[in-house]
């Protein structure tokens, strides 16, 4: 028993398999709001499910003049790093898989890990336009990374405690920290879009641009598992916001104590799925009501205007706090 | 710093025809443009002295895909001026509503593509949705979404029935509308003023030296149109301002489309108000005297110029088009050079570039062998040396 | 099993890269508008990708100029195998007006192998939708019904051909060339 | 150090999550299609354009956000690791440091 439950946290939950399904989901939610919002009808609930399962089954071509080694290697560190982030992450109560004093720096620094493989998969593609991507997916890090690891220190603070689980058991009486950070949670929330990659932040994918920069060169499975770490990161990251921000898995009048606990995992769950959801329509919203805007706006805008505030509201949490 | 050679086309997303620019990029800015066109020539003027009058008119049509009706407009104005023949003026009016028409569903779907070049996914399809209205009239008015095969020479194939004006009416009500809505968001939606104000700028004393019309022209402060200028149908008895904008960048020249949509309704309205009965077209010779012509037309796009020699035969002598985006291409050049690479697309898609009506080229056959091959400029500057 | 599920994956994704040979715009702006609100290709999982290493399906337009050839083969080359070809418009079926030209080719098929052609000048955007799904349906079972369903509800004769029947109708009219050429 | 502790540890959840990225591949490979290296299909996309691949060195622009970046993950770090108990005075004037830097980093 000792051998198998983190064996089946990394590979079935919360790890692997259920950031694979649920990563698919949100997509499609993703993919229909914004159709919805497109006066479109939007793909099918299978959908994301048929993308993958076509891309794997594609012919995996790398070009003559990449890095092979780091070429292929680029996409599993990406992945990898955003499953293993996972198990630190509370999903269905405020303990998460396994936790420890300093587990929320481990995590961020493992969520920033697909950025680096995407700009170092990008770079050693050779190709122009991943040439280009490469550098701005990494001047585009520089942009959020630093207003994401701020932001996040405001619970920290808070909650006095560097590890996440205990950061969201200090919420579970409903004081959610949103109330003590609401600029920290604007800030995670925006940066949170940069980190994702998404509009008005898909500035190292954008198409019309450099055709999709870094991924520009990945066919089949490698480009399935660029896409499905960044559907992970997804479900990883808005799961890190929702523990750090909004309680987690709990909801006020939810009376977690007297469940049985497997009754109390499920309903935990399910709340904090639902404010993934939530998350992920914030996305899609930000997607279909915004353009894309260029990598020097970027990392300006999020430097002065994610940085400061999110400054400004740790430096009220530790007066507030002595 | 080495400088990143940064190609775009002839296959990208942001390019719909297959067309090769080329960049020098510093990082994120691009230190020199370069283009090389060609890719979409398909010999349509030779072709064109190789056909009989009636033929040209399907050839022409097809120099391009969007602004298809002012091309076979400006073709019969030129050889109907050559043949000395008044056409009937409700054919006219017709072809001016027709030519109005086109400005409107082209201009909307530039503005889509200014969305989807900067990202902005809702624009692109809030705006084709309702372009698919001009689209419906155009079908219903012609038969046919594009390649209207309206314009023929001696007047329009079809008429338009009273039942199909009350449809026009309420298609152009709604258009205007969303014009009107669409002028606001440009001017007020922050992420969208953020990639176009002060992007692509070029002035006016630029766009004058660099041969820039149409739209680019305008925006830069030069009110040039050849409808006002230079009038012909029946422009000189409508309504309608020149659309200019001191802007300069892409910003100017989204507002002067939009706007320009917004007159097109108008002027369309006018033309149903004003157009008289008749018939709508005439018999036209077969042969055409000899003699030449030249005529100029204000396309969407900007002026399109059609030159047409005949030699008394049914087959024209030459038939040359001069078209807006051969005259623009210096111009967004231009616009390019020393901006951000992200900016590449919506300054250079600014000018509404269409190169199959752009593409020229030069072929070096070698007659000896046969062979055909191409050339880069250097090369070909040094073998214009040698020759001459 | 696993057969079947690729195959239904396949059916049910097809990404597709634009890819004009030479085209007067018309047909480009014709598949676009098929990924319009109007039409929304999206609900068939079609997706417009940028890069031809992306794709599945490639989209040609326009009859081939000498100059676009050699690019056509090397995009063409550069999507991942399975790939499909659908020819848009009557210029990528045969060159059409264009074809006796100096520099025009011909067909797509002259250069690249073609599973589907929608002619039509340009080609409607429904007409688009049509062929994408036809070639699905040799794919997918399920996309076949929709086919049969869509075939059953209006008359499709003449909206797009696959390569037999293309190759069938271009022997007839060869045939019947050859004998009005032997009577004159 | 007990065995789930082990499984826990950072650094092997993350061999265990690669392999499970591998197990992908692997299925991957499973039902594509063999890559055979037919006319341009290994060629550096560019357009359909025959482009060189290589890398560039980058621009000036990158070390400057890289500059930033460094600065303010220091003080993140300082600020996080002081967490409001030890000396609020000290983290405050770091703080402002740290602002005042960003307002000069932006000056140019």
């Amino acid at each position: 028993m000792q051998v198998l439950t983190p064996l089946f946290h990394v590979f079935v939950f919360p790890g692997f398999l259920f950031l694979i399904a649920f990563g698919l989901f949100a997509s499609w939610v993703d993919r229909k709001l914004v159709a919805k919002m497109q006066n479109r009808v939007g793909p099918p609930l299978i959908q994301p499910f048929a993308d993958l399962i076509k891309l794997l089954a594609k012919e995996d071509i790398i070009p003559e003049s990449a890095n092979r080694a780091m070429f292929a290697v680029a996409p599993l560190v990406a992945f990898a790093g955003v499953v293993a982030s996972a198990i630190y992450v509370p999903m269905w109560s405020a303990q998460a898989a396994n936790s420890f004093q300093g587990d929320l720096i481990v995590v961020i620094y493992l969520l920033t890990l697909p950025a680096f493989a995407l700009f170092l998969g990008g770079w050693y593609s050779t190709n122009p336009f991943a040439t280009i991507g490469a550098t701005r997916v990494l001047s585009q890090l520089f942009g959020y990374e630093v207003p994401f690891f701020l932001a996040c220190l405001g619970p920290a603070l808070a909650g006095g405690s560097w590890s996440i689980s205990e950061i969201t058991a200090a919420q579970a009486d409903g004081g959610w920290f949103i109330a003590a950070a609401p600029l920290s949670f604007i800030v995670a929330m925006i940066a949170l879009i940069g980190k994702l990659e998404r509009v008005p932040f898909d500035i190292p994918q954008a198409k019309t641009e450099i055709v999709s920069g870094p991924e520009v060169e990945y066919t089949g499975k490698r480009l399935a598992l660029w896409k499905l770490s960044f559907l992970a990161e997804t479900i990883v990251a808005s799961a890190l916001i929702a523990a750090l921000f909004l309680g987690g898995p709990h909801f006020w009048g939810i009376p977690f104590g007297d469940m049985p606990a497997w009754l109390a995992g499920l309903v935990g769950l399910i709340v904090l799925a639902v404010k993934i959801l939530l998350i992920v329509f914030f996305l899609s919203l930000t997607r279909a009501a915004l353009a894309r805007i260029r990598i020097d706006q970027m990392v300006e805008w999020c430097l002065l205007w994610l940085g400061i505030p999110a400054l400004v509201n740790l430096g009220i949490i530790i007066f507030t706090m002595s | 710093m080495a400088k990143l050679d940064f190609p775009v086309g002839p296959q990208h997303p942001a390019l719909k025809e297959p067309e090769n620019l080329r960049f020098s990029v510093d990082g994120e800015l691009v230190v020199d443009a370069d283009i090389r066109i060609g890719y979409v020539h398909r010999s349509i003027e030779r072709s064109c002295s190789e056909r009989n009058f009636v033929q040209d008119l399907y050839l022409c049509e097809r120099v391009c895909g969007i602004c298809s009706n002012a091309h076979t407009q400006n073709y019969c104005q030129a050889v109907e001026a050559i043949a000395g023949v008044e056409i009937p003026e409700r054919a006219q009016w017709i072809r001016m509503i027709m030519h109005e028409f086109e400005r409107i569903h082209s201009h909307l779907l530039w503005l889509g593509v200014a969305g989807h070049e900067i990202g902005f996914e809702s624009l692109f399809m809030y705006v084709w949705r309702d372009r698919e209205v001009i689209q419906d009239i155009l079908e219903m008015v012609s038969g046919n979404r594009g390649h209207y095969a309206m314009t023929m020479l001696g007047g329009v194939r079809y008429d338009i029935a009273p039942e199909m004006v009350t449809k026009i009416r309420e298609g152009l009500a709604f258009l205007r509308q969303r014009a009107e809505y669409y002028a606001d968001i440009a001017t007020s939606e922050q992420t969208f003023l953020e990639r176009t104000s002060g992007v692509g700028v070029v002035s006016g004393e630029t766009c004058v030296q660099l041969g820039a019309v149409g739209p680019v022209l305008r925006a830069s402060g030069v009110a040039f149109d050849v409808r006002r200028t230079f009038p012909y149908l029946q422009y000189d008895k409508v309504e309608f301002p020149v659309r200019t904008s001191e802007l300069c960048d892409v910003l100017g020249r989204t507002l002067v489309r939009v706007q320009e949509v917004i007159d097109a309704c108008d002027i369309c309205t006018q033309c149903l108000d004003m157009m008289p009965e008749g018939d709508v077209n005439m018999r036209f010779p077969r042969k055409v005297p000899e003699g030449e012509a030249v005529a100029r037309i204000e396309a969407q796009r900007g002026e399109v110029i059609y030159y047409v020699r005949s030699n008394g035969t049914d087959v024209p002598e030459r038939v040359k088009i001069r078209t807006p985006t051969l005259a623009n291409l210096p111009a967004s050049l231009e616009m390019v050079k020393g901006g951000y690479i992200a900016d590449i697309p919506i300054a250079f898609a600014s000018i509404d570039p269409c190169f199959s009506c752009a593409d020229r080229m030069v072929e070096l056959n070698d007659v000896s062998s046969g062979d055909s091959r191409t050339m880069t400029w250097a090369e070909l500057v040094k073998l214009s040396r040698r020759k001459s | 099993m696993l057969n079947g599920l690729v195959k239904w994956a396949r059916g049910k994704s097809p990404w597709v890269c634009h890819l004009n040979c030479g085209s007067c715009n018309g047909c480009d702006i014709e598949i676009v508008a098929a990924l319009m609100p109007r039409f929304d290709l999206e609900r068939f999982g079609v997706l417009l990708e940028g890069s031809p290493r992306h794709a599945d399906v490639l989209m040609t337009t326009g009859p081939v100029t000498r100059q676009i050839r050699d690019r056509v083969i090397r995009v063409y080359d550069q999507v991942a195998e399975p790939k499909f070809v659908v020819a848009v418009g009557t210029c990528g079926v045969s060159g059409a007006p264009f074809y006796p030209g100096y520099n025009v080719l011909g067909g797509v098929d002259s250069v690249i192998p073609v599973d589907m052609y929608v002619p039509g000048c340009p080609a409607r955007p429904d007409a688009i939708a049509y062929g994408v799904l036809k070639l699905l349906g040799t794919l997918d079972p399920k996309a076949d019904a929709l086919v049969k369903e869509i075939e059953s509800r209006r008359d499709t004769t003449g909206l797009v051909y696959t390569p037999s029947e293309m190759a069938e109708m271009r022997q007839a009219n060869e045939t019947s060339l050859g004998q009005t050429a032997a009577r004159s | 150090m007990t065995a789930s502790g082990v499984l826990y540890h950072p650094v092997t959840v993350f061999a265990l999550a690669m392999f499970a990225g591998w197990l992908i591949y692997l299925f991957g490979k499973a039902i594509a299609p063999a890559s055979h290296a037919v006319g341009g299909k290994l060629r550096t996309y560019a357009c359909g354009e025959d482009v060189k691949g290589s890398s560039f060195p980058t621009a000036y622009h990158l070390f400057h956000a890289a500059f930033i970046f460094t600065l303010l993950d220091v003080l993140a770090l300082v600020l996080g690791t002081n967490p409001g108990q030890v000396l609020p005075w000290l983290a405050g004037s770091y703080l402002v440091v740290g602002l005042v830097a960003i307002i000069i980093l932006f000056k140019d």
